[in-house]
Formats: structure tokens, C-alpha cells, sequence
């Protein structure tokens, strides 16, 4: 199973769980994201290119899934207005050992930060509105893949 | 050549467009051409486009370099460096 | 929050999610793993020294949290008698940030392999039943995290 | 000597019992020597201990290597290596 979203509505972590529980797999590894209220943020807008972000999701989870032998795989990303607490993004991972299931996890969301089509709005309690510039750490931990031969990650 | 340009984040609320088409002069034959072309247009793409080399661009769904030739595209998209995941 | 179990009944993963959820930290990384049926596998039975598991379990986490700054820390090991897809444990790490949450959550999961006193039963379709061998792969993996500074894991 | 001992998993199977109390001789000082004495003392010892060195031992709560003193000991743990995870 391959599961790709890209979802205005809330994400249901317990839904999409019981998806990979069902499928009684040896190991689920998981990665959920929320939107911080850091600097009393109070909302995260997060615009995206819809085409290219199903395809830039949609080419992620088949290199993971080329790259790792998995049971089953979810890729959900919100977009539109968030608040404080609410996920952003989840990544499950479920493939009959734990090693496979975690460096999956890990490459997914690393590689999220850099290859999908998505820009942040942020929205403060004192009324300033600023879009979040690129970090310059997260394309360093997605270029580590590049680098790092599938089988040592196994 | 009538091209569709969508923009998106900061460089769509500049433009005050999510996209728009235009009709491009003959000479503006590439991208680092259509970014001047659209920064002299007018105050909203002077305002959008200073500071050409923090603009990332898509022909037809696909990243493509600053100086790539536009011949044969129909979407171009504008926008700054992805902040997602 | 640091919470640690060893239990002979289910483990709730929705509810165990559900705290760290509330939390709404910036990151959460967890690890299921479950009861594989391979091979015809009808029963799996663990036994644990329970002041040395509950012990084991605790220092983990304490390892743990002192090697990442994590805001929530859940370590749960169900023991007893399973069937297939049952889930045998949960890790869940969640910090302000994902590389941390990660981390923590994955150093955990291979430490419990080695680390803590449970033995694996296993009972087949045909009768037989048999002590499943200590495997010379999961000390390997334990053993990493000795050899890396964590620094270099953050 | 009086010592508890408590058995795990196919050790614990083998001797039939979870945990037992014993009166040790003197010269029984030591884990190598306590794992000789159990395998000598029945024909469920000798099945259970007859491979010493697939037997890992735990003091008090604390894992020790094969040959640690037993003085002061109150409880050993005789089990095989952990499977756990």
C-alpha cells in the first residue's frame, strides 16, 4: 500500500494508523509533525503548487519504497490555515523489519523539507505576517542521502 | 508567444496575481529574460522581482535553471525557495 | 513526561499517541513493533525478570533524555502470551525538533533489543515451540550508538 | 551458604522450578563454580547447565561476568541471553 495526501482537512493520525496496524506488519515506524507556537505564532498558512506537490510526494514515496523493502507507506501533508498543535505532516513506514521501517521514516521526512512544493505563512499575535525563508540545515540533512549508499542504510 | 505565468508565497502577493497571460516580446527568450522583462514591466514586478536570484522557477511542472530557454513552454511558475514539509 | 511500561495487557497506541499529541510538540517519531506470523508462528510468549526489565526500561529512558532534549518519552513492552499482529512494542520520542525525535526513538528501539530481560517463546501451527535465539545483528546495532558522539546524532 | 536462585525462560524449563533456595558448600565461591555444582547436583541441573557459557547471570538485579565472587550475594539470576525487543 501507498497512501499520498495533500489535505486542507485536519489529518487523522489514529485513521491512518489503523490502516498500517491492519496489515499486522512486524515494524511501523512513524514521523508526525505539528506547527510550533513558537514567538507567539498564532497561525501557519502553508501554500503549496498542487501538481507539484502530489507529484513531488508521490516521487518521494516511490524512492523509498524502490530503496527499502516496505509493507506500506503514508505520505500525508496538510495545507492551507493551521494552528498551534495541529499536525502538518505524517510519514508511516511499515515494512517486516524495524531497520527498513525507521531509515524510511527518516529519509521521507528529511526529503520532505526540500523536494515538495510548499511555503509557510506565519502569523503572529502582535500582528506581523512573514513567510519562512528555506533553511539551509534541511537541504544539508536531504543531501546526506545522496551520499550515503542504500545498502549501508539498511 | 502568450505564455501562463503563476506565481505563489511572497512573489504571488507582490504580483497581486496568481497568475496571469501574457504576451512576451520576442527577445525575452529565456528565464533570466522573462524576470528583467517582468521587474521593468511595472512597480508590483520591480517590487517582486529585485532580487532575481532568490526566485526558483518551474516550465510545465519542472525545476528548471535560472538561464533555461522558454521555447516550447506553456506554464512558467514563480516563486521563492520551498519552506515545506 | 517520561512513561515507562511493562504489561501483560494490549497496548493502547491511540491512547499513548493521544499524550503526546497533547503536548503539541513541534515533532514526535515513533516505533511499533508487532508479532510477525512467519513461518506458521500461532503463539508468541515473552518472559521477563520484572525488576530488571522495569529497571532496564527506566535507565533507557533516562539514557535517552539525557542524550536528546526530548519533551515526552514513552516506552511501553507488552509480555505474556501475543498472536500474530499484536503489537509487542511501543517507543514514541517527541522534541521540539525532528532530528532529535528520531534519533532518540531509533537509539531506543535498538537498545531495548539488547538491553532489556525478556525472553521470546514462539509456538507453531504443528506444535512445536521454541526459545528464540539471541541474534548477533542486534548487539551490532546496540553497539553504534556507543561508537557515536551525540553531538553527531542531533 | 543459603542463595536464592531464580531460573528464566528454557533454564528456568529445563529445572523445572522458577526460583528455589539452596544451601551451598564453601567451596562454591564463585558464578563458574555455582554453574558446575548445579550441573552436577541432578539430571535437570545437567540438562540446564550443560553448556555453561550460554548462561548469562545476574546478581542482585546486576548483570556479572561468568566468574564474579558470590559473597554477599542474595539472589542469582540464571537465564539464557536475552531476546527481548
Amino acid at each position: 500500500m501507498i497512501r499520498v495526501a495533500v489535505q486542507a482537512a485536519a489529518i487523522d493520525v489514529g485513521a491512518e494508523l489503523d490502516l498500517h496496524d491492519a496489515g499486522g506488519h512486524g515494524a511501523s515506524a512513524s514521523f508526525i509533525g505539528r506547527v510550533r507556537g513558537d514567538g507567539g505564532l498564532v497561525e501557519l498558512f502553508l501554500e503549496h503548487h498542487p501538481v507539484m506537490t502530489e507529484a513531488g510526494l508521490g516521487d518521494l514515496a516511490h524512492a523509498a519504497s524502490d530503496r527499502w523493502k516496505l509493507a506500506a507507506l503514508t505520505l500525508i501533508h496538510r495545507v492551507g490555515a493551521m494552528a498551534p498543535a495541529d499536525t502538518i505532516v505524517l510519514v508511516l513506514a511499515s515494512s517486516p523489519h524495524r531497520s527498513e521501517a525507521l531509515a524510511a521514516c527518516e529519509f521521507l521526512i528529511d526529503r520532505l523539507k526540500t523536494d515538495v512544493m510548499l511555503w509557510k505563512r506565519e502569523t503572529f499575535g502582535d500582528g506581523r505576517v512573514a513567510w519562512v525563508e528555506a533553511r539551509a540545515g534541511d537541504e544539508v540533512r536531504a543531501e546526506r542521502w545522496d551520499q550515503i549508499p542504500a545498502s549501508s542504510r539498511t | 508567444m502568450a505564455l501562463t505565468i503563476s506565481y505563489f508565497a511572497w512573489v504571488r502577493e507582490r504580483m497581486g496575481v496568481a497568475e496571469e497571460v501574457v504576451e512576451l516580446p520576442v527577445e525575452v527568450a529565456d528565464l533570466t529574460a522573462l524576470l528583467a522583462w517582468l521587474a521593468a514591466r511595472d512597480a508590483r514586478g520591480a517590487l517582486a522581482f529585485a532580487e532575481p536570484q532568490r526566485i526558483r522557477v518551474a516550465i510545465d511542472g519542472v525545476m528548471m535553471r535560472p538561464g533555461a530557454p522558454l521555447a516550447g513552454a506553456r506554464e512558467v511558475a514563480l516563486f521563492p525557495p520551498v519552506t515545506g514539509g
